[in-house]
């Protein structure tokens, strides 16, 4: 079919298995893109985690890992430290990065890795059905915080972004939105900015994705953008934390 | 500029994104489901798009793509 | 006595609650039960089943590897489960959704038109609740009445408005059977 | 207040714990056990008790370790790959002595395998896949009913040994419901002077696995078996079924052993006398009373969902007295009755064979 | 003995076993000493992490639990959710807490447990003999970084304290020195400021205490405070980051 | 150049490894073995190779997949508690198919335990401790030298089955000096089509343990299990030492084994027939080849720095033909070549009463 | 004011931090060792000290204090 | 012929390096070795040991539990190992550090000031050293020459000065021992 996927070399053909209207796909595709743009597929290695992107490994057409819940920057220093002229991707939601895996993108990052690592913030567990997520914002209901989260009792929405960018061993760090056109242009954007970064050895790169989860939200995949732009932007705004080859005023 | 507006059926899923974003109302869910059981987006009023592409940007599914149409065709 | 059940459809057409109303119905008879769904990374797309044992004794396996009823509410579900069916058994499906089926080498088979039934009495949507009424007219020991105290068991009453399709789906899948029947006794 | 009705396994399991008088759980999201906390985050404040959905396994089982040690009735639950990262803490927990439950609702594996039903973690359980000499009290219910008993006295079993008490289900026993009766609510607990609760005036208590010196580490050792030989002793829980007159033995336990029992029915139903030994504790395993079976018994059929696990204790137990075999579906794969009822038939025409041959 | 030890009601009459000079004893005292001012040894309970700190069960004379490497975080959680009203404390060192455990000091302060962590910052791993922590200076040598600490492979030194105050959670973080007598009185205003912290239920408190290790460093005791006093407090600079009762301007 | 001197157990595997072409290393400190790490830390740079010490065993693990993913020989040394932490990661990938090398120096546990040389992590290492049907398969030197030999060869078998291969010693031979003879630097190199070193123009390659069909996991498991029956075939190592009058056997592995071998030497000068039967890959385990030896065999006993673990599969191995018994020291506290040589009098003694008895 | 050095020989380990601080060189090394083979502290001048426990902050081994002498005693 | 010898001393007291010592002269004169170290948390004071066995053939145990000597460094040591020596064994001690220890039940006994004898040849804290120098006296197989070129390897020609007094102090020792042992002959 004359589709989109056609011309995207670093994607394959197969359909994606995402609930309708769930922006892990778009995400996906701006990955690809990025690979494409930048020829890197012949020299990716992508780091699937585990999530409702765990078949990752079988939508991006380029070598691929599945890494453990939580461990993909680990996966991705052994590769690169092995093969350092091999551009390295984790592609890890926020349960997995943000909860499991803190450890794990905070050493690598603290680390100064040049690997990027792509974040996708959808305030939920997707995959396992719906539990809270450090990034669940306070009030959102879910099947652990069934009367909405509370700061008292769960905490607060961890701003993972903010807390990286202590670090300076991290060499690109944005936060960005896919909900509408212009966010999505803007996404891919700091998509090739990170590829850069890590092609220029300039250390750690991060590209934090708000994205949507229509299934777990209980919402329709349009309310679901409103409810990105909405509500989660405002607890997550939208930002450049660092950038390589620019100064960043906070 | 007149665009051809392809859609993959059987990768829609129906989730509307792209209608909620197409500024000239092009296009519209059908009647009839594909083989997972999804009705898909059909280009109802094609001849309104202009080519800005925000359906294909916001599409997850890479189900919907708009190629300007060989005019002289 | 023991009977098996497999219920088969798509993710959304309310294959596990159909499981679930026939259990509790089950259970309200003062029968033993077990009800097993099939539980994939539910999130996703695709297909989706249960398995539902009724029985005198002690169950076994809540595992059905001959079913003895089949209800079956897509067409990837019917070439999944009908291999599996027995001499004797019985396979009901909704032939406004499952098309093209090749026919059975054994067992019986009712196709009823359970989307229509449904959108007929008022949401096309509910056509489990057709194939259920359809099921229980085959089933001497489950009763409308018994369905329909499952079904309040299970559906909030702030949710009445369901309730009331529900039971009105049920009905007219049991009444097509139960026409069917009488038709073929008539032949 | 017994409740009757049809539950999840996996909701039971947690309802039973409430009633044993856990007031902490401690866990992280994993299928097929979900609905445990899920169950837990609505139901454990109406308790007044503690629900924490931590960052990880690892910090799950270590916040168990603390409340536990602070004397309070807690359970974490999770499946295969979770349980696996739970091991250095299980194993600094029953060094220590921290009673406490935990529930392994079993995928199949290894790695991220898959999310159906398994018992490809019958060693890690049984034989501690921690480090060091130490093991879990392992209890495996084969029926939801059963899930509840055995729940709801793991508390009892865990503080009277002090020892962390392992719930060995899988998928199928987590994702099926059937009829089930709650026990009462507890109302009196057993008191915990060693728990650390604030001393006040009284002497500091300290909560420990570390012995760095051989001698104290070793008397710690034998302080530590001695509880496994008195589980051994008082503890071995097991079924029989149809074994009175059995030449074949099944052995099997969890899910695998109800799905047995089916085909022992229909095995019997043509004849064979075939029956049922179904290990109810996996740990402490009950080796003399397979043994003792065993003696009238012309071949063993052990059947798992795994590539063959508990099959080695029962060849221990057996110890030579008759050929013991396997079969085993993994993978996510549950053996069907059928498949079983054949494995029977087939050993059944060796055994006539054999007689033959003998005759 | 007629000591200082004899005063101190929350700590036992063992003789530390740390190396001579090692200011972790230094710390011990003001721990104690804050629990014997604001009257807590009786209902506190403290968590002994994995470090040279180990044996702090035999020192500390209240209740203690010995945590595994690093979850010392995740210990005190557990007790502090099923004992409110006690009073939680752990004391890691920067290996434990900076490295291994860094996901549950970072998940403790998101949720803004009410517990009370104290950091000891050594720049090394002592117990083990002296390899690189997290918080190693760059350029400094261990058994680990035997030409010293380089940043482009080792990454940086790891500014733990700085990444927490990003963490709305957090009710009380400072860090402090132990290189003077002067700067152990300030350390010893930081611990009773964190004790209260929890005491007031606002959330989490840490207290970072830069320390020596004279024997991995291969100093003695007194150049070792100089160390810290010339080279750590440049690296990770004194600083009360949260204040629950004041305003902090960063 | 070979090169001979005296070298610790933890330096001499470290420089084995490099010379059998290991060039990443991640690792985390933990006594008794840091010896290999700060070994790995000033020399790797010097082969062009990685050295990373992780932030945890965990992370440590996970980098090890993906460097050894990516086709480079790679190993990761523990002890332990860390060992435990690593369980998720190499349940990972024993089913991802990933040859690596794991060295863990044990120490005594179970909990933190202390840092004194112990076998309590025999069941972990050869019946998976991390969850689901897999195997490492476990070589267990008994000297300096033997590590040495092991370690250099671990790394074709570990490409050879694309398997990982877990060294285990403990304390003792890890902080031990022995004189040792370095093997040649290797200087061939299996290629590795399967490793993800970037797709260039090919198809890409995909390393992974996720099998959600029960089918497809199954299928993984069943050609896992053929590299393991492979591994039986092919790979089982022990050593006889004294057997061939023997009617008292002892079965003992790694240093314990050499301290038994003093043991059986006293024995021997008093005129007992005693012989040692010294497993050296303990997965595979020498079943067969015990069994046979048992059959001239009066009594075995298997000693152990342990509560008693690798005793299970030597009575799995006699499978009855003769009794087993068991003698450990644990916690840190090594047997004495006194303290052996005194149980072997005594068995001997029954070994004799018994004999009268069948007079 | 006077004031009484205290010096707990077994618990003292010679690593001489009271010695650094101490601003009126009250304190030194003795030359004996105690049971764990360290060298100990003694006052050698205790006549100066001021009081001003800088020696009690930095002991990390509490084994020494400084308490004003009852000057009547 | 094996020979097994424990060192014990405190933590500093260079205890671990006069094994390594005598282990790799063991290795020059071509006999089998192991030796090895108590490991403890050693960032902490307290003691140290090692266990040194050479032998003409393979070794076994490489712990000892009845040693053919003894060279020690602290009272605690004296204590904690002389109980372990076998009749005939021998236990070297410097006298100027063990003071006050029980007299042994068996076993041949030296004690030397080896501190002092240190102090004399250029560093007071060489003692072991001087140990060193005494038990080569009694070991047929270790000769000067042997340790000499074992410190050599041992020692990086940096420290040039460090290996001059070390010699000086195993001078001193077996000197000591030398003469002793005529003392005693002429007795
Ligand atoms: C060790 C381990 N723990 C838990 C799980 C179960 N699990 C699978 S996906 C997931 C969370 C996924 O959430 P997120 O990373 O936010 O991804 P999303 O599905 O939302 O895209 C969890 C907890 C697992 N597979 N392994
Ligand atoms: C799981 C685990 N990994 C590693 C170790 C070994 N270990 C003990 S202490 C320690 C580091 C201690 O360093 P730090 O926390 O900085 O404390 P310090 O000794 O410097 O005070 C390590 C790695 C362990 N006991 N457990
Ligand atoms: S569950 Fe949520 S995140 Fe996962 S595919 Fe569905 S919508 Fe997307
Ligand atoms: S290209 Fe623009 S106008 Fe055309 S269909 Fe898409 S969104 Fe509508
Ligand atoms: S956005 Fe894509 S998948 Fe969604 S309805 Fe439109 S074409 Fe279909
Ligand atoms: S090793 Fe360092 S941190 Fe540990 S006690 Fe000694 S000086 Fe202190
Ligand atoms: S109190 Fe002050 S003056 Fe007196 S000895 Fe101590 S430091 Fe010196
Ligand atoms: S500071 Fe304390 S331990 Fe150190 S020398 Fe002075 S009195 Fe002794
Ligand atoms: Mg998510
Ligand atoms: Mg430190």
């Amino acid at each position: 079919m004359n589709t989109a996927t056609a011309n995207i070399n670093s994607l394959t053909d197969k359909p994606f298995h995402y609930c309708p209207g769930c922006t892990h796909g778009i995400a996906h595709r701006l990955v690809a893109e990025a690979l494409d743009e930048m020829d890197l597929r012949g020299k990716a290695i992508g780091i699937a985690s585990v999530g409702c992107s765990v078949f990752a490994y079988e939508y991006f057409n380029c070598d691929m890992q599945q890494a453990a819940h939580g461990r993909a920057p680990a996966v991705a220093t052994g590769i690169k430290r092995v093969l350092p002229d091999r551009f390295v991707f984790t592609y890890q939601g926020d349960g997995d990065l943000a909860s499991i895996g803190t450890s794990e993108v905070v050493h690598a990052a603290n680390r100064g890795e040049n690997i990027t690592v792509v974040f996708i913030n959808n305030a939920v567990y997707g995959m396992t059905g719906g539990q809270m997520a450090p990034t669940t914002l306070l009030g959102q209901n879910t099947t652990t915080t069934p009367m909405g989260r509370d700061r008292l009792v769960h905490g607060y929405p961890l701003p993972l972004s903010e807390m990286l960018a202590a670090l300076p061993g991290v060499g690109y760090l944005a936060r960005v939105s896919l909900h509408s056109p212009a966010r999505v242009r803007q996404a891919k954007v700091a998509m090739s900015k990170a590829f850069s970064c890590q092609i220029q050895r300039k250390g750690f790169s991060l590209v934090e994705i708000l994205s949507t989860c229509p299934t777990n939200w209980g919402l329709d995949p349009v309310s679901a953008l409103r409810f990105v732009e909405d509500k989660m932007t405002k607890q997550f705004p939208l930002q450049v934390f660092k950038d390589f080859d620019q100064e960043v005023n906070e | 500029m007149v665009y051809r507006i392809n859609i993959n059926e059987e990768r829609c899923k129906g989730c509307k994104l792209c209608i909620s974003v197409c500024p000239r109302n092009v296009l519209d869910l059908g009647s009839s489901v594909n083989d997972k059981g999804y009705s898909f987006v059909t280009a109802a009023n094609s001849k309104q798009c202009i080519g800005c592409r925000a359906c294909v940007l916001m599409c997850p599914d890479l189900a919907i793509d708009v190629l300007p149409k060989a005019t002289r065709a | 006595m023991e009977h098996s059940l497999i219920i088969a459809g798509f993710g959304g057409q309310g294959v596990l609650f159909t499981g679930r109303v026939i259990a509790e119905a089950a259970l309200l008879v003062g029968r033993n039960v077990t009800w097993y769904p099939s539980y994939g990374p539910e999130q996703r797309g695709g297909t989706c089943n249960c398995s539902v044992v009724i029985s005198d004794t002690v169950i076994g396996s809540p595992v059905i590897d001959t079913p003895d009823s089949l209800l079956i509410l897509n067409r990837p579900s019917w070439d999944k489960f009908t291999p599996m069916l027995p001499e004797g058994g019985c396979v009901i499906s909704n032939c406004n959704l499952v098309t093209d089926a090749r026919s059975l080498l054994r067992g019986n088979e009712v196709a009823l038109p359970a989307s229509d039934l449904a959108a007929a009495a008022g949401d096309r949507r509910v056509a489990n609740m057709v194939l259920l009424g359809a099921f229980s007219a085959l089933q001497s020991w489950l009763s409308p009445d018994h369905i329909a105290a499952s079904l309040k068991r299970l559906i909030s009453p702030r949710h009445r408005e369901l309730l009331d399709i529900d039971l009105k789906c049920v009905e007219a899948g049991r009444k097509f059977m139960l026409q069917q029947r009488e038709a073929v006794r008539h032949d | 207040m017994p409740k009757f009705g049809l539950m999840k396994g996996n909701e039971a399991i947690a309802e039973a714990a409430l009633r044993a008088g856990c007031r902490a759980y401690f866990g992280y999201p994993i299928t097929p056990q979900n609905e445990i906390p899920s169950y837990m985050a609505a139901n454990m404040g109406l308790h007044g008790g503690a629900f924490v959905q931590a960052e990880s396994e690892v910090a799950a089982i270590n916040m168990v370790y603390g409340a536990a040690g602070a004397g309070v009735r807690t359970m974490t639950s999770s499946s295969s790959p979770g349980i696996s990262l739970k091991q250095e803490g299980l194993s600094y927990i029953a060094c220590a002595e921290v009673p406490c439950v935990i529930v392994n609702m079993m995928r199949s594996g290894p790695g991220l395998g898959g999310i159906l039903p398994a018992q490809g973690d019958y060693f890690q359980a049984t034989k501690g896949g921690g480090h060091g000499d130490y093991r879990l009290m392992v209890l495996a219910p084969s029926t939801v009913q059963e899930a509840v008993d055995l729940t709801y006295t793991s508390f009892a079993l865990a503080d009277k040994y002090r020892n962390p008490v392992m719930i060995l289900g899988d998928g199928l026993l987590g994702q099926m419901m059937e009829p089930v009766t709650l026990p009462e609510p507890i109302s009196d607990l057993p008191s915990k002077p060693w728990a650390t609760t604030g001393c006040q005036g009284g002497t500091p208590r300290i909560i420990n696995s570390l012995y760095i010196e051989a001698d104290a580490m070793e008397t710690r050792l034998h302080h530590l078996y001695r509880k496994y030989s008195q589980m051994q002793r008082e503890e071995v829980r097991f079924e029989l079924y149809q074994t009175q007159d059995a030449e074949v033995l099944i052995t099997a336990y969890g899910s695998t052993a109800r799905i047995a029992k089916t085909a022992v029915d229909r095995a019997r139903s043509n004849g064979i006398p075939v029956g049922l030994f179904r290990p109810i504790t996996l740990y402490p395993f009950p080796t003399e009373q397979l043994h003792g079976i065993c003696t009238h018994v012309e071949r063993v059929l052990c059947v798992e969902m795994s590539m063959g696990q508990m099959v080695e204790d029962v060849r221990l137990a057996v110890n030579g007295a008759c050929p013991v075999q396997f079969f085993g579906r993994a993978g996510g794969a549950v053996p069907s009755p059928s498949e079983i009822t054949a494995q029977i038939e087939s050993m059944w025409a060796e055994v006539n064979a054999q007689k033959e041959v003998n005759r």
